[in-house]
């Protein structure tokens, strides 16, 4: 592992606007706090989403300028935002009805480890100082449709957050339907790691070099 | 982009299918969406099992439903009302079966459904005979029964206004069912007096978010059940 | 058993009186269809009762003029009512929230029999070809803190309403705290039937001549 | 009659006990009841268990009164918030026991104890280290835990509007778990910026019924917990 991995591949933005192509137009859809906010910026001609935060708005809007905003219209990462015409409030009981009961098309969150079982650990590393915090990620992976994971391949240390198995502590089970990183854009299939599409200038063998499992290549067609 | 407004009611029914579960709102006549079911009767689906509080009065909208031969279970908790008649001649008859189910349990079972909970306890119908064949457990000393989520395949109500991001309001007590039977709908069919452009109900008083509402419909001038019946009308007419 | 029974006691009137007098100022009380529904009609001077309807009001008034009112604006019997300054409107499970959660504090219903442990049955005289309807009475006597029960002591047959064990289906196991009847108060004790109050003019060998279980006589103080 | 609103915060909060268990709405600085918080500071009340989604930030409203060392165990999804180092610190000590519940579930298991439904199923969190020691079962093919109801002594909520009869309504974002935890609470206490007389409300956009609110009292203009922290305040001042 080398630096080359901060020049090769997709950026955060990019990475951003790979994953908005992928989301049919009229999806509900919950951004996890991070990368995945990039995705509101990126929204495909023609289409249109419906943010769902988990604080109890539908039709979250973007961001209020800069010391504008109101205390009480914040979003689940508490940081100020707006309401799209359209929007409503709701209490957090319905909320995750909302999450748990299915009626959320889409939920793209970051992650510390992805399975090749589709296993996700976004939580907590599990070190004996950390204070667990876990939120709504849990209720996120166990309810919605269908999760996307947007992360860098690597950790910072040059380490695969796509491994055979999580070490660290789960979030949920058999949960990620698809992995979108800086390298590649990655399914999880019921044979494991099923590579997608490489990153412009990226090979097979680079990708499968930084990945913790072992990575079916695209099928011939 | 997002429209969810239907032409027609016979458009917004089109594809409820034979043997579908399907919830319909209201208690008594309060909340029920007649013009869709008459656009369901005209459509034609049947062995339906059928979720209402009720079963309907007189011979039109959800009796007319039944007396049609339509519904071969109904899931309710009074189908005993005043002027029903259609329901139980069919139950006597044994074409129609008959799940009864406490009216808060009822309602609950719907909430849980569409939110997630595939089952819950409750301290209802315990030791009674509708607890017959259930699982019970004592909690805390108080003795509960186990209770499933119930979902649907369609479910049909009526809101005084919705949008075409398919929020909704209602009427006054017309709301009963409506909400909870919204969220457990795989599909949600709302008819509204009125159909509004996105922002045009202030967020804070919606009752149903459009999350649960796939589909809106204008019905400007709803019929009601009493005004129906005291008119001898019956449907198909 | 004898047409004494017409005119000894209270009427329908009376009962419904007495029972206000036993409602504390501001308690939520939700009224069984029927007898109970008289009780609106005598809350006393200086209290004050907000009526619950389990299908979604909170403040529900009285009746509007014959022939007056609107079709969605009704009560668990499905007759049209008004609704206090004050009032709100609510869905099913919010409702039901309400009466299971334990937080309307009486409820006042008719009865096909009572037994002395407290068990009630209502609902239904257990004929093969009756068509079962339960409503919203097994919830309530489950989840509202202090059931009362308003009935005539006897049936038409002259059978006792008040009895050892209940012949029909149960509505609920243990749930009834008080029996205002035509002749008599009644409280549900550890020992059973505690005689409270005669109606004016009757005995206490009158009411146990027409009572199916032992009645206990109010303690001398 | 009825009229529940109370003169002041510290009138309002004058009963809770040592030992209490307090819910506290409120998502970050969102409809957190600081007047109501800051009465309870004052007041005195010791070894509570608190449920709120966060543990607050700064040294004000709920961090001030974790910081004064009030509360013996937290009951939160998050308490890990950026600016929020007061309950880290107890944490570490041993002085603040934490229970760790995914926020979905929390807001479940409140409603849940709010609607008398002692337990209930949810997949959240199955297969995880928060599933530990709890009791699974597979209902139709799939795995769930089974959590249980929560209650609380009192619920400190902040409204924007209530009338005296308890009726509340909320600001935007400000509602999150307001509605549940007055359900939950054996007495719910609300602070509201405006106090109507019954009726000032429409009976339509109610979001909490007066039957699930106890005290109300008149915070006229509340604070932030943002703006506090930004201007270096703490309490006691």
């Amino acid at each position: 592992m080398t630096t080359e991995q901060e020049v090769i591949g997709r950026t955060r933005e990019q990475m951003a606007e790979r994953v908005a192509q992928d989301i049919p137009d009229g999806s509900y859809v919950n951004l996890g706090i991070g990368i995945p906010e990039l995705i509101a910026h990126y929204v495909p001609e023609g289409r249109e989403f419906i943010y769902h935060t988990e604080n109890g708005l539908l039709g979250m809007g973007p961001s209020p300028e800069v010391g504008g905003g109101e205390p009480e219209l914040i979003n689940a990462g508490k940081r100020r935002v707006t309401a799209i015409s359209g929007a409503c409030y709701f209490h957090h009981a319905d909320s995750f009805a909302m999450i748990r009961g299915g009626h959320i098309d889409l939920c793209v969150l970051g992650a510390l480890q992805v399975a090749e079982n589709g296993d996700l650990a976004n939580w907590s590393t599990g070190g004996a100082d950390a204070i667990p915090a876990v939120g709504g990620a849990m209720d996120l992976v166990a309810g919605v449709k269908t999760i996307y994971v947007i992360t860098q391949h690597n950790t910072k240390d040059g380490q695969p957050k796509l491994v055979e198995r999580c070490s660290f502590p789960l979030t949920g089970v058999n949960v990620v339907s698809r992995i979108y990183t800086d390298l590649a854009v990655i399914e999880v299939s019921e044979k494991g790691f099923q590579l997608v599409e490489l990153s412009p200038g990226v090979s097979f063998e680079y990708v499968q070099e930084r990945t913790g499992a072992k990575l079916l290549p695209i099928p011939s067609k | 982009m997002i429209n969810k407004q239907i032409s027609s009611p016979a458009e917004a029914v089109a594809d409820i299918f034979d043997g579908a579960t399907v919830m319909v709102g209201g208690f008594g006549e309060a909340g029920s969406p007649i013009e869709l079911i008459h656009a369901l009767i005209d459509q034609g689906a049947t062995n339906l099992t059928l979720v209402n509080n009720n079963t309907g009065t007189g011979e039109v909208g959800l009796a007319a439903l039944i007396k049609a031969g339509r519904v071969s279970k109904m899931i309710c908790s009074f189908p005993r009302t005043a002027n029903s008649t259609v329901f139980p001649k069919l139950y006597h008859s044994g074409k129609t079966k008959l799940e009864l189910v406490p009216q808060g349990t009822l309602a609950e079972r719907i909430r849980a459904g569409g939110a997630g909970i595939p089952a819950f306890y409750t301290a209802t119908s315990f030791g009674t005979p509708l607890a017959e064949g259930k699982e019970v457990r004592t909690i805390d000393g108080r003795d509960y029964v186990l209770e499933y989520g119930l979902t649907a395949d369609f479910t049909l109500i009526k809101g005084i206004v919705a949008d075409t991001y398919g929020n909704v309001i209602y009427n006054k007590t017309a709301r009963n069912f409506a909400p909870v039977m919204a969220m457990a709908g795989k599909v949600t069919i709302a008819q509204a007096a009125t159909i509004l452009h996105p922002g045009g109900l202030d967020p804070e008083i919606i009752i149903t978010p459009g999350i649960f509402v796939n589909r809106v419909v204008h019905v400007e001038n709803p019929e009601y059940e009493s005004e129906l019946v005291l008119s001898g009308a019956t449907y198909p007419s």
